[in-house]
């Protein structure tokens, strides 16, 4: 269901919008690159963090927050079956992949069976590090694995028996040191301040696991949702990205390249 | 009016259990002081405690003004409660108000006004003589200063029935006088009714009309104070009487004693109008034998009087039996002492 | 330089939102804690008015509630949330849960301390014809203050901690900084100065409960 | 020996300050038993708190074996405690021990050995008759029983001083007779000394050699018990002798009394060597007076003896003169008493 | 057919899971937080070996790993857990952190169950010529017994509350599971076996705290 007064009621005046984040560094993105366009344009934005991925959605399905940007095109297709939403994404943001890393490895050869990986807890960012294991070999992956509800139980070994060992996503770099590889969300290393080329492996992101401005569709056509927009999409939010080191690595919106 | 019916109690443990009462009868009319005597342990605390339901008979029935409490609804017990004072052995004062809040608090559950308890709590701490104290907290107190504040709490409410647990126990002489004057007025003017545990014989000897003597749960010997005093029948009580109507002979008197045909030791009781003749005076008179007196012992109890007193008499054989026979017809108890 | 991605606006919003949070979580949760423990002590067996009913649901019910992982617990009563703060998310929702979840916490925190006091003392309030409610009044909880004192120190302490994961639906507060900036995000900086505040709030708390405490025992 | 050297104590509160001892001087001699009497809240408990440092004196030395305790480090003043026996006012019994555990506690301080330890408290329960009470909690015991307890533990470790406040406030005078007999053929077996608080003159007559009595943290008046029961000189301590030699006239006396010029109203006190004689016999005879023996008391102090009475003499006013020189002669002090 | 991702081996070994962490980090914590509110009892102003000292530095301590977010503590820490157990990861490694965090807290409670007891016993002690060490063992730990069961079974249940959280290190537990496949992956299923399963511990756990603590205090 969906309970956004505010945005049915007015769509063409409204100036005030309120975008959740999640975990990750699209709240740095958004603060530094589009919050000024947006203020420029008359917007007032209100900005919500939430320590838990898991209630930003519930958040836009109360109508408390108008758009989101932490999730993917996936997980958001799973939420809108799960949860019987109505989301959609209305632009690509600049995503950080994942990777497989490694203190004690110099080289992905190192494998054999027994291995241990640390995989994140979450079913999204554990479905993709599960495709990265997967591209290598080294696992397979259940054909019925789902996507909002991905665990680990969808995995069998392949060409190796892989020791998976499943973490909070921010704790597997501090704990790298522990397991033999780990796998990363690249947001994660742009905050500690190291590269994502340092990676072992860089996960090929498919497009449905980028990161999306995400609002409910029946405001798909507001002037404010376009101008969100078309801030992601602009010269300027291209122009800071690019200028900041930490976002080397990062998948960049293809639609810059009509920039 | 207060009366315990054929009680028992029973305090259950895991394994043993102990009878602290026995088959406890027990009256005692509108007005009357009460006195319960009895060794430590005899089960004296457990008795009072029933009469007001602290503690539940195990078997047998506790009537209070005619009303069996077991038949009371939980909220008619309570305002029969705020009727009845209690004082405890251990105080039990609330560590957390001071002195005028503790005595203040039957007056505070009663919903008095506030200028009303102002009055009546000075009123009790002058009296109890903590004027002073008024602000101080108990453990600020010393153990009889606590036993006060206890009295005072017990008599705030003007109740019509008073259950004293060891109340002056603590006290000194001067100070349990003035408490025991205060509970006779008390008793005097508004007629209540009180139950005294003790085991301070003076007390029982002040104020009390009459006394039951308590052993190993069962009730072994009651009634008037003076008939008990002055005629105890059980062994017990023999030896709580002993305490305060000295009748043995003081080692150092023994050793003046004289034996022989011509000597004989006495013991002589004078009661009610017998103390205030001059009887040994008209013996030695009338008959001619020679008295010592070795010991002697006046003992009030409330206004009657009793005076022992152990005596040699010399002379004749037959002057002695006719001395003897003088005495008893000036009604005084005479029995024969053996020296040794 | 200190290299942090905060600002200090941002800092003092936390801060405010720790104190909003924990000031009416924790007033609600004892409005409804501290009689929780006083029904449970006095209605558990050999209590004043002793109830095996009320009891017997009561002690289970905290049991289940403090059974629950918080973050289960908020989420779990998201509707109930709803209805009551009209959202699911921020500094206001947040209080429901943080309430529902400090409250049987105080609950047996304060229960324990009740059943400290002196028995002889509730045998003089029944001697003296007090009702239950007197009983409780004037009885228990003046005798058990000072002990329930320190029992909502250690509670709002724990409500602190409580509130760091409220973050999770965006209630914010300094828990949740030191969470989403410091662990998350790994700034240092963010952890040292959060968990300063912290510590400086909890040693306030903890030493206004120690003081208020000592007083009420006087010794 | 235990002495106290210019002792000031003062208890502070926020705004107040209540002075409990002011002055105060004690010498007590090894092996003796020392009492010290005093109204509730004169400062006793505050006293004997002092002697074992439970409480350290504002002002002024304790010193005990000639050294002051203030010259002692922590573990030697632990050490000298475990020598100092005491009996709290209040008990102070651990709720959480049975009876044997709370009274071998002592022992188990000082690391006796378990067989050691199981016969000492046996035979101190059995003293004071709690052996079939040995397993049970104090809460399942009755204030006197939880008294002997106390007095059971003070003593288990033989401590060579024993510091008793008011150990018979919650006795039955059988048990206190028997307690205090204890007290007294330790004392004498083991030359210990002894400070013994309390209220009960009963107690300072049978066992103490000495006594002090207090008033408003002051010592007003100390000396040996005899003495000072014989010639009170401060007021509060008459009213305390009072309570054990009775010397009024009780009010049923009063009415028997004649006046007029053949009459006269004396009060007799016989100590010692008078007591044992016939005087009063002697006197009627070779005098001639009649003689009305209104109320007699005789106190025993330890050994000595001592006998009030009050008495009417009749007879010619110049045999009266002579009544009297005889009675003064034979040892008795004679004093004139009014009537009314 | 009830719909579920995880089998039954993953509850049994969550449940495992959870008796190891609660069981070894209980006892640990115990050990650490019994003596240390002895301490504090004994080293604070009138206490019976009071000691500015001691008291004013471990009192601010306690306060200082109180005010940390269990999860910041958790990683705070990595360097010591890596040193005492060789890992930052699995159930072993988040028993040092659980301690860390428990035994403080274990600390406030029995310092405020030992400041219950009746201060004539300490007298008693004192006249007896005790050691601190003995007061400590023969009278204060004794007397505080009932109240203190009733503080450890508290922190006990908050334990298995944090449990839930040593899951960030993949410790694994019942509540992890909860958190994990329950709230992440929207499995009622989970939710509702979990909370069952953690309200049969927390229940089990808090009556046998009850009827320790009544055998204690004997009424
Ligand atoms: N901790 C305290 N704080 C303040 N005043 C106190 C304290 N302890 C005792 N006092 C006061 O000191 C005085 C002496 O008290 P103490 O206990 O020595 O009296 P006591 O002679 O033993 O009396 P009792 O026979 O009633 O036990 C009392 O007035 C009491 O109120
Ligand atoms: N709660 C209890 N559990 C078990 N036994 C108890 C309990 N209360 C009292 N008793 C026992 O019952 C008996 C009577 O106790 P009670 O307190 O009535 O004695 P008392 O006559 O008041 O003695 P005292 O003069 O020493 O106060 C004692 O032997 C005591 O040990
Ligand atoms: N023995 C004296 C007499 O008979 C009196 C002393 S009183 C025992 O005269
Ligand atoms: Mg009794
Ligand atoms: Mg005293």
């Amino acid at each position: 269901g969906n309970k956004d007064k505010e945005a049915s009621g007015n769509k063409e005046e409204k100036k005030e919008i309120t975008v959740g984040f999640g975990v990750g560094t699209y709240e740095d993105q958004f603060r530094n690159g589009i919050l000024p366009i947006l203020e420029e344009k008359g917007y007032k934005v209100n900005i919500k963090t939430f320590s838990q991925n898991m209630q930003v959605n519930p958040a836009m399905d109360e109508g408390s927050i108008d758009a989101s940007i932490f999730q993917s095109t996936a997980y958001m297709e799973g939420i809108n079956e799960e949860q019987n939403m109505n989301m959609t994404g209305i632009a690509f943001v600049p995503t950080a992949p994942q990777g497989l890393y490694s203190t004690r490895h110099a080289s992905l050869d190192e494998v054999q069976d027994g291995t241990t990986v640390a995989f994140p807890n979450d079913p999204v960012n554990q479905e993709r590090a599960a495709r990265i294991l997967e591209e290598l070999g080294w696992i397979k992956v259940n054909e019925d694995a789902g996507t909002v509800d991905f665990n680990i139980n969808s995995i069998k070994p392949g060409k190796y028996d892989i020791d998976v060992k499943v973490l909070d996503p921010a704790q597997i770099l501090v704990s790298l040191d522990d397991v033999d590889f780990g796998v990363v969300n690249g947001n994660y290393i742009a905050n500690a301040g190291r590269k994502i080329t340092e990676a072992l492996k860089i996960e090929n992101t498919p497009e449905q696991h980028r990161i999306i401005v995400s609002i409910n569709q029946e405001n798909e056509d507001s002037q404010w949702a376009k101008d969100l927009k078309a801030a992601y999409e602009s010269q300027e939010f291209e122009a800071y990205i690019k200028g900041e080191d930490k976002y080397d690595g990062f998948i960049m919106p293809e639609a810059w390249e009509n920039n | 009016m207060i009366e315990l019916k054929n009680i028992t109690k029973v305090y259950k443990r895991k394994n043993t259990s102990i009878t602290a009462l026995k088959n406890v009868d027990l009256k005692i009319e509108k007005g009357e002081i009460f006195g319960v005597i009895g060794y430590s342990g005899a089960g004296k605390s457990t008795l009072i405690r029933l009469v007001n339901y602290l503690e539940k008979p195990t078997e047998g029935q506790v009537i209070i003004e005619g009303t069996d409490l077991s038949s009371y609804t939980t909220n008619q017990l309570r305002e029969k409660k705020k009727d009845i004072g209690m004082i405890f052995q251990h105080f039990n004062l609330l560590e957390s108000k001071t002195v005028f809040d503790n005595v203040a608090l039957p007056l505070v559950l009663s919903k008095r006004k506030k200028q009303e308890i102002n009055e009546r709590v000075n009123e009790l701490l002058s009296f109890v003589g903590l004027e002073d104290k008024a602000k101080n907290y108990p453990n600020e107190l010393s153990g009889g200063q606590k036993q006060r504040v206890g009295i005072a709490r017990a008599l705030a409410s003007n109740p019509s029935i008073l259950l004293c647990d060891e109340a002056t126990s603590a006290l000194d002489p001067q100070t349990t006088d003035s408490i025991l004057n205060l509970l006779k007025k008390i008793n005097e003017e508004y007629n209540i009714t009180m139950l005294i545990i003790t085991h301070e014989m003076d007390v029982v000897k002040q104020i009390c009309h009459k006394v039951a003597v308590m052993e190993k749960g069962e009730i072994i010997e009651q009634g008037p104070v003076i008939e008990l005093f002055g005629n105890p029948q059980h062994p017990t009580t023999k030896s709580f009487v002993r305490t305060v109507i000295k009748n043995e002979i003081p080692n150092r008197v023994k050793q003046a004693i004289k034996t022989g045909e011509n000597h004989r030791l006495l013991r002589l009781d004078f009661m009610n109008q017998s103390t205030s003749e001059p009887v040994i005076n008209e013996m030695i008179e009338s008959i001619g034998v020679k008295i010592n007196i070795l010991y002697a012992n006046t003992t009030e109890i409330q206004e009657a009087l009793l005076v022992t007193m152990i005596v040699q008499l010399e002379a004749e054989a037959l002057q002695l039996d006719e001395a003897v026979r003088f005495l008893e017809k000036n009604h005084v108890v005479v029995k024969e002492v053996r020296s040794s | 330089m200190i290299s942090t991605s905060i600002t200090s606006d941002q800092f003092m919003l936390a801060i405010y939102q720790t104190i909003h949070m924990v000031s009416i979580s924790l007033l609600l949760g004892s409005i409804i804690g501290i009689p929780l423990a006083v029904l449970l002590v006095v209605t558990k067996p050999g209590g004043v008015i002793e109830n095996k009913w009320i009891y017997g649901i009561l002690n289970p019910i905290i049991n289940i509630i403090r059974s629950v992982p918080f973050i289960i617990l908020l989420v779990a009563i998201i509707p109930f949330t709803k209805l009551i703060v009209g959202t699911s998310i921020g500094t206001s929702a947040a209080i429901v849960p943080l309430t529902i979840y400090i409250a049987p916490y105080i609950g047996r925190l304060v229960e324990n301390s009740l059943l400290e006091v002196n028995p002889g003392i509730i045998e003089a309030a029944e001697a003296m014809g007090a009702t239950p409610y007197q009983i409780i009044r004037y009885f228990l909880l003046p005798e058990a203050y000072g002990s329930l004192i320190l029992s909502i120190t250690t509670a709002t302490i724990g409500l602190i901690g409580a509130t760091a994961m409220a973050g999770a639906v965006g209630a914010g507060g300094i828990g949740d900084l030191a969470i989403v900036y410091g662990y998350q995000r790994f700034d240092t900086f963010v952890v040292v100065s959060t968990v300063i505040v912290l510590v400086i709030f909890v040693q306030g708390i903890q030493s206004l409960g120690n003081v208020l405490a000592r007083k009420a025992r006087r010794n």
